[in-house]
Formats: structure tokens, C-alpha cells, sequence
């Protein structure tokens, strides 16, 4: 297991290209679903005050 | 009903002769209008110029005076610098014929809006890229480029500088409707620039190594060509979807 | 009418609805995928004869790099295709694929540095390939600046999706003209991706990190593209059926 | 007996988040002048808009001779002339070079007939002065000026009266009754009822909401 993660000496690269990588992939999956909730919550909100006039 | 003989008729456009100037002279008539109202504001022409003499300025006074050293940078300092003065004057292509509704009225005249923001473009690099390619070569000298390189310099940053006209008018009818664009602009229009820079930067070093660059020049030539076809119907599309 | 289809796809409710019953499809497997690329690359492959460990970085850059460039080409496209049918929808695709592409970029853009310190010594070399993804990311930056100057969404739409396509018309040239300006200065020219003899045990994880990363891509998107496309909706009745007022 | 006739049909417009105009409809035929009337906000400009092709409706269609303008702009535009809030000119050219550079592109006209639309609109002593020194009233005289000189059948104008004296504003319904009655058309948007005979007005409210 050590030698796994010591990557034959290169493991100051190889793994903050990994951390970095998932970490873009995790950020998207966030601001997508960010993105996807204020767009319905904003729809509900135009919805809202479509309705009382 | 007197006043009304002076004006023809307009019942139905069959029977008055509509005497519609053709394509050429409307883009002339064009090119003549914006070279006029240049002339009428002149202050604004000399701006970009001054800019590129200031730019070849820093670096001398930042780096060395020694003229052997900067004979090196050379090429890369006048190239980069006149793709930042090109850029200049770029906000206002399209700006103030927006802003007064003079655009709009083109827009509406039943001609190609492609053509005439050919011309506006043509109009542009009349004001500053033929300007910067004639002062490139002085700037050049001060830099230490020998005698010899000059007509390169004068031919390369001519036809660059018809390419960066080409490629600002895109990126000046794309931030029409922005109401600060300047850095926008540039971030546009700069990353497009990349291969004037590399072709005509590569050009100047070969003229000042005394190596034939008719190879780069000709690259440039056909980037120049390729802008001419591209660039103004991208620019149309632009600036009627902003004048919307 | 074979057109049938495509605009049934078009029309917002559909997309919306199709969009949300896609996004686990594209989802689960991409993980798979991905687990299992990891698995290979990071386990399974030897070590490269040269370059040691080091080459693993190759299963996350190379995927990352492909999709930078996929992206940039899909948002030109569909921004072509909204200006030419006035379609919203290929809009909301494009407005949704951007900050994706973008941020793929960069990650393509920091494991290939991190990459080069090792082979290089260098964290960042004017290598052809670094450089053109590095005017890309400007490309990019320029896109979403566009798009974030313009408060109408419909013109930042139209507006952006002209400059997508003057961008990706100018990509090759830029790539070429960036390679040509580097072979005439020499620099490095280590190849590390695209080996053509790389054994299977080393290309099979790439080419499950490469569909890995594609899909997941595509469920990121889906889950984008009904933000997007309920941000290009008005007073549509379909809306209060979907969000519940 | 003429085939002048601009029609609206269902017209739908959306500005952002507001629906400006809902399901617009009209008819304008020649020697008719379509009065547009309603709260600010209510779309008047939006509509002029929309039937000159500025702005993309989201439904509905503008139709020119029976045949929808969206399938031949240019040459819908050279028959129509449109009139925004401000006077479309150049303040550093003169009067005659603004309408040279402005009608110039759509025909060629003498400097006779220059002279006549000039004198027709009362602008013709200071027609040589550049635009930035005349006053908001000359200016739209000027750009009356252009209107007259393009020689087109259809007229939109949104607030063509703005700045002008009450001499100006008969000038304006002067020149609306002749072109009626040369068989022309006009679209006009307006705060104040224009002074136009009433035998070709017709009128469009547009509710605001």
C-alpha cells in the first residue's frame, strides 16, 4: 500500500493531478444543482407573482 | 399638391425608377462618411499612435538602452505593441453610430449590413493600422533593426494590422450592447490575434536577420484574406442582434 | 417528417422532462467508468519504461483535454444551430456546456504543469499543446464574459453564440499556427499521449477514463441544461406542473 | 385597388421577463395613417419595432403586401422608413452631409430635390450648419428632412411631434396628409393626437399592463 501511494517517488505530482481533477468534477456536479435549485426556485417565485394580479 | 412633385411618387415602387446606388459606391460613400467624421474629431486619430510610440518607449527604459540587446526584442516588442494600439480606438467602431441611430437607420436601409461594416472596418484601418504599419518602421529604427529590415517590418505590420481591423470589428459589434467593454474587448479579441502575432512577429525577426520572410508574409497575407470573408458577416449578425 | 423529432426534443418541457429522466443514465455509468479507469490506471498498468509513475497523470489530463476541446465544439454548434432556427433550447445547451468546458480546462491546464515538473523540471513549459490550451481557457474566459455582460438572456444567447462560432472557426488556426510557432524555437518535444505502441494494460484505462469522462460530462449537462432551460422560461403552465407553485 | 397594405397578425413580444405586446393585431392600407396611442409602457415603440424587423416576435407575423417581411427583409426595408426617438444624425457633419450619407445609400437624388425636401420642412437656412449647433426642433426637421427624401411608401414613426413647435407639429400632419395622399401609409406612435386630416386615421390602443 505504501508503495502504491509513493508512485515510484512521483506521488507530488500524481496525486494533486488526481485531487485537482476530481476535485473540478465534484465542483461542477455542485454548481450544476446549484444552478438547477435557483432556477426552480426563481420559477416559483416568478410563478408566485404571476398569479395575483 | 405642389410641393409634393419634387419628391417621386411611391404608390407602387414599379413605377419610379428606383435609382439605388450600387454596392461599391454605397460602400464608398460609407468609407468617405467615416473618414470625414475621423478628420472632424482628429484628436482621437493620433491617440492610438501615440500609444505605440509610448509602448516601444518602456522598453528600452525598462530593460536596457543598449541597442545590440534590443535589436533581439525587437520583433516582439513591436508586435506587441501594435496589437495593443489596435486595439485602442476599437470600443468606438461601431459605438457612436449606435449611440446616435445612425447605425440602425444602415441597418434598416434595405443594403447588406455586411458591406458597410466592410467599410467601416476599411474606414478603421485607414485611421489606425495603415498609421502604425508607416510609424512601425521608425520605431523599429529605435529599437536598433537595421536599415535592411525596414520594408519587412512595413509590409508584415501592414497586413497584420488589416487582420487585427478585421478581427476588432467582430469583437466591437459583439460588445455593442456592453456598456463598459473595453477589457471585455480585449479579452475577445486577443486570444484571435495569436497567429497575426506568431506570423508577423516571426516575419520581422527573419527581415532583421536579413532571412527572406516571404513565407510569413504570405501566411499573414492569407490570414488577412480568410478575416475579409469571415469577419464581416459575423460582425452583421452581431450588430443586429445588439441593435435588437 | 424526420424533423418531428427534433423539434418535439426542442420544445422546453420536453427537453426539461427528458433531460431529468437522462441524467442517471448518463450518471452511474460515468462513475462505473471512472472507478474503473482508476482501478486500471492507477493499479493495474505498469509503470511506464520512462517515465516511471509519473505517465498516470496522462488518465485524468488526456480526458481533460478532450473534453476542453469537445465542449468548445458542441457550444459552437448548438449556438449555430439557435442562431440559424432561433431554437432556446440549443441556447440553454450552450449557455450550460460553458462553464463546464471551461473548468476542464483548467484542470487540463494543471495536471498537465503538474506533469511537466517531473519530465520537464519546470512547472510550466511553452510547449505546443500547454500553449493552445492555455489560449483555449482565454477563449473560454472571453465566452462567459460575453455572456455575463449582457443582462437580456436572449441576447447574451445570440450574442455569445456568434463569437462561439468565430472562436471555434479560429481553434485550428490558432492550434497550427502555436505548433508552428514552436517547431521553429525547438522546444520540447516529449509526446505523451498518443503512444502508438502503448500496451493494452495502459490503453484500456485511458479509453475508460475518455468514456468515463464524456458521460459524465453529459449527465453535468443534463442537470445544467434544466436550470437553463427553466431560466428561458416565462409564464409557461408546463413550469408550475414541473416546479409546483 | 392598391396592394400598399401592412398588416399585423397575433403579434406576441416578449422584452426579458415582460410581455410587452400581447396578440397585436392591425391594418394599415394606403392613404391610411395607423395612430398608436397608450400608457408609456404599453409598446408602442416595441411594436414599431417589431413590424420594422429590429425586433423578433415571438409570435405572430408582420405582413407587407401579403407577404410575411421576414422572408425578405432588405427589400421590405427599402420600402419602409423608420423614425426612432432621436433624430439619426451625425452632430459633426452638416444637415445636406448628414442626409447624403444617410439617404445616400438607399438612392441616388440631385441636389434639387435636396433642396426642395430642405425648403419643404423649413430647414433649409441652416442646413449647412453642422447638427451640433441647431436645436432639438431644427434637428428633427433635418431627419423630417430624410424621411421626405427616401421616398418610400411606409412611414413608421414613433413620436414624430417630439421637440417641434406647434408650427412644427402641423408641418408634421402636413406632411402625413400628403403622403396619404400620394397613397402612401404611415404607422405613428404618439402622446399627443397628431394633426392629421381625419379621413385616413385610424386608431390602436395599446394597453399598458
Amino acid at each position: 500500500m505504501m508503495r502504491f501511494l509513493y508512485m515510484g517517488g512521483y506521488y507530488p505530482w500524481v496525486w494533486p493531478a488526481y485531487v485537482v481533477t476530481f476535485g473540478v468534477m465534484g465542483l461542477n456536479i455542485y454548481w450544476a444543482k446549484r444552478l438547477r435549485e435557483r432556477a426552480r426556485r426563481a420559477a416559483r417565485r416568478r410563478l408566485q407573482t404571476q398569479e395575483e394580479p | 399638391m405642389s410641393e409634393l412633385s419634387v419628391v417621386p411618387s411611391l404608390v407602387s415602387p414599379e413605377r419610379v425608377p428606383r435609382s439605388a446606388p450600387g454596392a461599391a459606391a454605397v460602400a464608398w460613400m460609407m468609407l468617405e462618411r467615416d473618414l470625414k467624421l475621423a478628420f472632424r474629431k482628429a484628436s482621437q486619430l493620433v491617440q492610438p499612435l501615440a500609444f505605440f510610440a509610448m509602448v516601444t518607449t518602456l522598453f528600452p527604459l525598462a530593460i536596457t538602452p543598449e541597442l545590440t540587446r534590443l535589436r533581439h526584442i525587437a520583433s516582439g516588442v513591436l508586435w506587441a505593441a501594435a496589437l495593443l494600439s489596435s486595439l485602442l480606438a476599437l470600443e468606438f467602431l461601431f459605438r457612436d453610430d449606435a449611440q446616435d441611430g445612425t447605425l440602425e437607420q444602415y441597418a434598416l436601409s434595405g443594403r447588406a449590413l455586411t458591406g458597410l461594416l466592410a467599410a467601416k472596418t476599411a474606414a478603421h484601418w485607414l485611421l489606425t493600422g495603415l498609421p502604425l504599419a508607416l510609424i512601425a518602421p521608425l520605431a523599429a529604427v529605435s529599437l536598433g533593426v537595421p536599415a535592411h529590415a525596414l520594408p519587412g517590418i512595413l509590409a508584415s505590420v501592414t497586413l497584420g494590422t488589416v487582420t487585427m481591423s478585421l478581427l476588432g470589428a467582430v469583437g466591437a459589434a459583439l460588445t455593442l450592447g456592453v456598456r463598459r467593454a473595453g477589457a471585455l474587448l480585449s479579452l475577445l479579441t486577443l486570444p484571435l490575434a495569436i497567429p497575426v502575432l506568431i506570423f508577423g512577429a516571426h516575419a520581422t525577426q527573419l527581415a532583421i536577420r536579413g532571412e527572406p520572410y516571404g513565407a510569413s508574409l504570405t501566411l499573414l497575407a492569407a490570414l488577412a484574406v480568410f478575416g475579409m470573408t469571415v469577419a464581416p458577416l459575423a460582425a452583421a449578425a452581431a450588430v443586429r442582434i445588439n441593435l435588437e | 417528417m424526420t424533423w418531428t423529432w427534433f423539434h418535439r426534443l426542442a420544445s422546453p418541457p420536453h427537453l426539461y422532462r427528458t433531460a431529468g429522466r437522462l441524467t442517471p443514465w448518463f450518471a452511474w455509468p460515468a462513475a462505473l467508468l471512472i472507478i474503473a479507469g482508476l482501478i486500471g490506471g492507477l493499479w493495474l498498468a505498469p509503470p511506464d519504461y520512462q517515465q516511471g509513475d509519473a505517465y498516470r497523470i496522462m488518465y485524468v489530463h488526456a480526458p481533460s483535454a478532450w473534453l476542453s476541446l469537445m465542449v468548445y465544439t458542441i457550444m459552437a454548434v448548438a449556438g449555430a444551430i439557435g442562431l440559424i432556427w432561433r431554437m432556446k433550447a440549443a441556447h440553454a445547451l450552450a449557455a450550460a456546456a460553458a462553464p463546464i468546458g471551461a473548468s476542464f480546462t483548467l484542470a487540463t491546464l494543471v495536471t498537465g504543469s503538474l506533469w511537466g515538473k517531473p519530465m520537464w523540471g519546470t512547472y510550466w513549459q511553452w510547449d505546443p499543446r500547454l500553449t493552445s490550451e492555455l489560449l483555449l481557457f482565454f477563449l473560454y474566459l472571453g465566452y462567459m464574459g460575453l455572456r455575463a455582460a449582457f443582462e437580456d438572456l436572449q441576447r447574451a444567447d445570440r450574442v455569445s453564440a456568434v463569437l462561439a462560432v468565430v472562436g471555434v472557426i479560429n481553434v485550428p488556426i490558432i492550434h497550427y499556427s502555436v505548433v508552428w510557432w514552436n517547431s521553429l524555437h525547438q522546444g520540447p518535444s516529449v509526446m505523451y499521449l498518443g503512444k502508438p505502441t502503448m500496451p493494452p494494460s495502459m490503453l484500456v484505462p485511458l479509453l475508460l477514463m475518455f468514456f468515463g469522462f464524456t458521460l459524465f460530462f453529459g449527465a453535468v449537462l443534463l442537470v445544467r441544461l434544466q436550470g437553463e432551460v427553466l431560466n428561458r422560461e416565462r409564464a409557461a403552465r408546463w413550469v408550475e406542473e414541473e416546479v409546483g407553485a | 385597388m392598391s396592394d400598399t397594405t401592412l398588416n399585423g397578425e397575433n403579434v406576441h413580444l416578449w422584452r426579458g421577463e415582460r410581455h410587452v405586446l400581447r396578440g397585436v393585431a392591425f391594418t394599415v392600407s394606403g392613404g391610411e395613417c395607423l395612430q398608436l396611442t397608450g400608457p408609456n409602457g404599453a409598446g408602442k415603440t416595441s411594436l414599431l419595432r417589431t413590424v420594422c424587423g429590429m425586433a423578433y416576435p415571438e409570435a405572430g407575423r408582420i405582413c407587407w403586401r401579403g407577404r410575411d417581411v421576414r422572408e425578405d427583409l432588405p427589400s421590405f426595408h427599402a420600402e419602409m422608413a423608420y423614425l426612432g426617438h432621436e433624430p439619426p444624425l451625425k452632430m459633426e457633419l452638416t444637415g445636406r452631409e448628414n442626409l447624403h450619407y444617410w439617404v445616400g445609400v438607399r438612392r441616388r437624388f440631385a441636389a434639387a430635390e435636396l433642396d426642395a425636401v430642405l425648403a419643404r420642412v423649413g430647414a433649409g437656412r441652416w442646413a449647412d450648419r453642422p447638427v451640433r449647433t441647431l436645436s432639438a426642433g431644427q434637428k428633427r426637421r433635418v431627419a423630417l428632412a430624410g424621411l421626405l427624401l427616401m421616398a418610400v411608401p411606409l412611414w413608421l414613426l414613433d413620436e414624430p411631434t417630439t421637440n417641434l413647435d406647434v408650427e412644427g407639429q402641423h408641418l408634421v400632419g402636413a406632411l402625413i396628409d400628403e403622403h396619404l395622399a400620394a397613397g402612401g401609409l404611415a404607422m405613428a406612435a404618439v402622446h399627443h393626437p397628431l394633426a392629421v386630416a381625419e379621413r385616413g386615421l385610424r386608431r390602436l390602443e395599446l394597453g399598458g399592463v
